[in-house]
């Protein structure tokens, strides 16, 4: 078996300001920027290199952000895609988000499967729901539509068929009702 | 450390056929199968009963959690949340009420937070319960799980008397809860939680007792505590690795703080320590609940929330400890008064992310003790 | 005067009626094992069970399970074979029915006393796997040829302590005839004190080879659907299946209790009023509720696991009883 | 079966004395033997109507059959996805006739809360035929049990040639909306 991860050996939780600014100063020119925010800190990655930049925050001994959250996006239509990853150390207790730019047309970026074995089926996801590539994944194939679905459903240009037609259950508020909102 | 180790991705040794040529069979497990309860589809590569290659194929449950609710307001998003998980629709709605309260600076009042982690840590022992019978099913013994539902309903009475649902509460609501808790609930939940750890003793001698369960779970299905990180597994499953990674204690949310209690771990992170964990975290929420029942304070059950429920522009990552691991909602807002985007980050995803690996090399019969014990919900998988 | 009565008896048509009609009412026999489980279950997992079917708690619940299969549609999917599948029904019950002929329900009423009665039915009783062997190779189906397979390895395992131990009684009684060897337990049963360690591992083995748990892997539900079974439907389904398994847990149980509970001899030399039919009922009956009450009670193995319990632990301590019954008979006789 | 002069099929009316469809439908009506089919939250509540507290085998529904082939009876407890649509009906294809299906909880009526889905089946009666539907969402166990008490009224009502002729129109009994957990 494997050596044990670090985060079983030990465990203290470091307040998330001071683990910013270790972030900060270990990944150094690699993040545009470093903030916390509600207790989460927040990395801007350049989409150059994340998988250099998620090397340094998995194996360095002071982050060891070891424990791979999840991985997903979201659609800023014209600016394009945020792509972000959430890393977790388990030895230190902290979340660490990278939030990395794409651009709306093609978006594109270096799979993160040969560093974390988990983003497998994130990346897969990603891109069946957003249409974003990840270059070096293994397998991106659909995971969870059936084969001739059509669309990536999570972009905001996706609208859902049967709400264009039947724009029930109506109004959810007041001012939706008085801009003229269907009424229940 | 963190990668995959060798020789967990390496085909096993097959010399045992005496060099025979055997050949290969494809076996689809599902979606529609007894052991994978629900339409968790496992495509298997077996030689004999020895599994070469395992693979889940997953979404068949796929009901587009994260685009429906950009469609409904902050208010409504939590009915819906509810059904991904059918498990533990409380502890669903938790974390995204928890999002909307942290985003808008909402005071949620002590009474309403007492009373959030009893209905939790009820709704948690519901779940444990469900799979501490179903996992007996699984193995070929049928009645613990008639037992399991025996106290399962008397928990369910109570959680049904304060919120009208059985499955689906949409009790939580941003700033606290829909209604106060009716009269004679405190003494139902105490009745039912002390009938519980009155009966699980049973259970442990029923199934963990049995020299047949124990032959059937030691060892099978092994889980490497450095996979597990690299898939981001998360609750029980974990724990049975030895990982002392409970939400409840190392990002105290509610007022878990307040109360006592001990985080289970196993030793090995093999069938049988996930089964024990499991039993075990029974006996911890029902101490909390105790605890919470005994010092619920008086006070109003919701705080002062706004009418027109809005948010300001900005994001905010929120979880919790679900039954089966880490919830986490990613909450993006616009300033509208629906989210722009939830990313809904489930813990039976990342589970059973990992069955892959540790399926393979098991027997046929294993595969069963394995999916038993790796406790997933498919809509958690799929949302 | 008892004797000539018996004598009288045992040459008349009535007792040939008798004999027939312990065959032909093997079929409601099952109906009855079958609701007998449905409401033991039930009530050992505090529920009640059947209880409509009938009006007076579900009596009649098998009755209408086995109307209802008559009706259903009987399907054979394409690629089966379809001679072999058809026959497994018959197989598997007549292999379960055969042992009747040698089972005595009193000291006359045995449709033949054969001298190597013992032999013959430890033979014929393990016919029905051949039957669940076809059933897994003419379903055409992964999960039935599993199943299949698996019935026919575990047949290896079992077999042999249940022979071993059946050679022990024999050796005890000092025949192979079963009404000898009930004879020879008048008042003091075997299980009680030269066999019991034979009658736990005859009782196991026996559950082997009417495939319950804890051994009923051929046709585990939540592996393998039934395994060889699972394509069969209707009456294929209702006699290969379910008739065919009560009819041989029936059959084990009443060898088991011939073996060492004595079968149709009382318990006790006050009792002799009661007559053997009774008394033969009574010991079968409970050996039929231990495989229910164990059945609902235990996971199942698996299929090495059965391997390597039979091979390393049921064999030899059936050939150390075997050792242990000669040195006390040796030693008893000299 | 004879041709109509106007080409249509029409079935000799075999008389069954009544007795005997009597037993025939009586015995379909207790001995219901349940596919084990869950597909979401409905089949918690599936699994809780098999339970002591509400014990479904009382009314001789037997929830053992793993295998399509020995079940009379599918319960469609759950979303159906279109991803699963085609194994649900495939499902539905290996079972043997006489049998019924009955669509448990709105998902499966109707689509319920997941009516605007992108990738839901509003309403199972699209791909197989429904003998009662049972709303809720998820509908108690008590709903469940009426579900099946109407559908046994359905059968013993039932005229065996018509329906061993495939000629009996399929119609569906649709429940009175009772106290439902849930939305």
């Amino acid at each position: 078996m494997a050596t044990p991860p670090r985060s079983l050996r030990s465990w203290e939780r470091v307040d998330p300001e001071e683990f910013s600014r270790r972030v900060a100063g270990k990944l150094g020119d690699a993040a545009a920027s470093v903030d916390v925010r509600n207790g989460t800190i927040h990395v801007t990655l350049p989409a150059g290199d994340v998988v250099g930049a998620a090397r340094v925050l998995k194996e360095d001994p002071e982050l060891d952000c070891a424990y791979f959250n999840f991985l997903s996006a979201v659609d800023w239509e014209a600016e394009g895609f945020e792509v972000l990853v959430a890393l977790h150390s388990l030895t230190y207790g902290n979340t660490v988000i990278a939030h990395v730019r794409l651009p709306a047309e093609s978006p594109s970026m270096a799979s993160l499967t040969a560093l974390y074995g988990g983003a497998n089926w994130h990346e897969r996801e990603c891109a069946e729901m957003f249409g974003i590539d990840f270059d070096g994944h293994p397998n991106l194939v659909k995971l969870y539509l059936p084969e001739d679905f059509e669309g990536y459903p999570l972009r905001r240009s996706f609208k859902l068929a049967s709400r264009r037609y039947k724009a029930w259950p109506g109004a959810k508020d007041e001012e939706e009702a008085a801009a003229g909102g269907p009424l229940r | 450390m963190g990668t995959v180790p060798e020789d967990l991705t390496r085909v096993p040794d097959l010399s045992s056929t005496g060099g025979l040529h055997t050949e290969e069979m494809v076996l689809n497990v599902g979606p529609q199968h007894p052991a994978t309860h629900g339409v968790l589809r496992v495509l298997v590569s077996v030689d004999g009963e020895r599994i070469v290659r395992a693979e889940p194929v997953i979404g068949y449950m796929h009901r587009g959690h994260e685009k429906l609710v950009e469609q409904r307001d902050f208010r409504q998003i939590t009915n819906l949340l509810s059904r991904m998980d059918w498990l533990s629709g409380i502890n669903n709605e938790i974390p995204a009420s928890l999002a909307v309260e942290r985003m808008l600076e909402l005071e949620v009042p002590r009474r309403a937070q007492y009373l959030r982690v009893i209905l939790a840590e009820l709704n948690r022992i519901t779940n444990h319960l469900m799979f501490t019978g179903s996992f007996g099913l699984e193995l070929g013994a049928t009645t613990p799980v008639m037992y399991a539902f025996r106290e399962r309903e008397l928990i369910q009475e109570a959680l049904e008397l304060v919120t009208g649902g059985r499955m689906h509460f949409g009790f939580i609501r941003p700033g606290g809860l829909k209604e106060d808790v009716p009269r004679g609930f405190v003494e139902l939940a105490r009745r039912g939680v002390r009938q519980l750890v009155a009966k699980i003793p049973d259970y442990e001698n029923l199934l963990m007792g049995n020299e047949i369960f124990k032959q059937r779970t030691v060892g099978v299905g092994r889980l490497d505590p450095a996979l597990a990180l690299d898939h981001g597994v998360s609750g029980p499953i974990l724990r049975a690795c030895g990982i002392p990674y409970d939400i409840r204690k190392v990002d105290p949310y509610l007022v878990y703080d307040e109360f006592e209690f001990d985080t289970p771990l196993g030793a090995q992170g093999d069938s049988f320590d996930r089964f024990w964990v499991l039993v075990q975290e029974m006996k911890e929420s029902a101490r909390i609940v105790e605890q919470a029942l005994d010092g619920l304070p008086e006070g109003s059950h919701i705080g002062a929330v706004p009418k027109r429920l809005t948010l300001p522009k900005g994001q905010i990552y929120c979880h919790a400890e679900n039954p089966l691991g880490e919830l986490g909602y990613y909450l993006v807002s616009d300033g509208g008064n629906k989210p722009y985007r939830l990313k809904i980050r489930t813990p039976s995803f990342s589970n059973i992310s990992v069955a892959a690996h540790m399926l393979r090399g098991a027997f046929v019969p294993d595969m069963i003790a394995i999916l038993g014990s790796m406790f997933f919900v498919v809509g958690d998988i799929d949302r | 005067m008892v004797t000539t009565l018996h004598h009288i008896l045992a040459n008349s048509i009535v007792l040939l009626a008798l004999k027939l009609g312990i065959l032909l009412l093997l079929l409601p026999a099952t109906l009855v094992v079958g609701y007998v489980e449905l409401k033991v279950m039930a009530h050992m997992q505090h529920r009640l069970g059947p209880m409509y079917a009938g009006a007076y708690h579900g009596w009649a619940q098998t009755l209408a399970d086995g109307l209802k299969f008559i009706q259903k549609e009987d399907i054979m999917a394409a690629a089966t074979d379809r001679t072999v599948f058809s026959m497994v029904p018959y197989i598997t019950m007549l292999g379960a029915a055969l042992t009747f002929v040698v089972i005595p329900f009193s000291r006359h009423g045995v449709i033949a006393n054969l001298d190597i009665g013992l032999f013959y039915a430890l033979a014929v009783s393990s016919i029905s796997v051949i039957g669940v062997l076809a059933a897994g190779w003419a379903s055409a189906n992964k999960y039935s040829l599993m199943g299949g397979l698996r019935a026919a390895a575990q047949l290896i395992a079992y077999e042999l302590p249940l022979v071993l131990a059946a050679a022990a009684v024999a050796m005890q009684a000092g025949s192979l005839s079963l009404v000898s060897i009930a004879e020879a337990q008048r008042y003091v049963p075997f299980a009680l004190w030269a066999q019991p360690l034979g009658f736990l591992i005859f009782l196991a083995a026996a559950t082997a080879e009417v495939s319950r748990t804890p051994f009923d892997m051929p046709v585990a539900e939540a592996e393998i659907i039934t395994g060889a079974f699972t394509e069969y439907s209707a009456m294929k389904f209702a006699f290969g299946l379910f008739a065919a398994e009560y009819i041989a847990m029936i059959g084990m149980s009443a060898l088991a209790a011939t073996l060492f509970l004595g079968g149709y001899v009382p318990l006790l030399p006050q009792l002799r009023f009661v007559p053997g039919p009774v008394w033969f009922l009574i010991k079968t009956g409970l050996l039929i509720f231990l495989l229910i009450w164990i059945r609902w009670t235990f996971p199942r193995l698996r299929e090495d696991q059965l391997q390597k319990f039979a091979w390393k632990v049921l064999i030899p301590l059936s050939l150390v009883n075997i050792f242990v019954t000669g040195a006390l008979k040796l030693a008893h006789w000299t | 079966m004879t041709i109509d002069g106007d080409g249509r099929e029409r079935v000799h009316r075999v008389k069954l004395p009544k007795s005997v469809s009597f037993l025939l439908n009586w015995s379909r009506k207790y001995s219901l033997w349940m596919f084990q089919f869950g597909l979401a939250c409905c089949s918690i509540e599936f699994i809780a109507s098999a339970m002591p507290k509400h014990d479904i085998m009382r009314l001789g529904v037997i929830p053992f059959p793993a295998s399509p082939r020995q079940a009379d009876l599918m319960v469609v407890a759950g979303t159906v996805t279109d991803k699963m649509a085609p194994a649900v009906k495939r499902v539905y294809e290996q079972m043997p006739e006489p049998k019924y299906v009955i669509s448990m909880g709105s998902c499966s009526n109707c689509g319920g809360p997941y009516w605007d889905s992108y990738c839901v089946t509003k309403g199972v009666d699209q791909i197989i035929p429904v003998d009662v539907y049972v709303p809720g969402c998820p509908p108690r166990p008590e709903g469940l049990l009426y579900g099946i008490v109407r559908l046994q009224n359905k059968i013993q009502n039932e005229n065996i040639p018509e329906r061993w002729s495939g000629h009996a129109a399929k119609i569906p009994q649709i429940m009175g909306t009772g106290r439902s957990g849930g939305i």
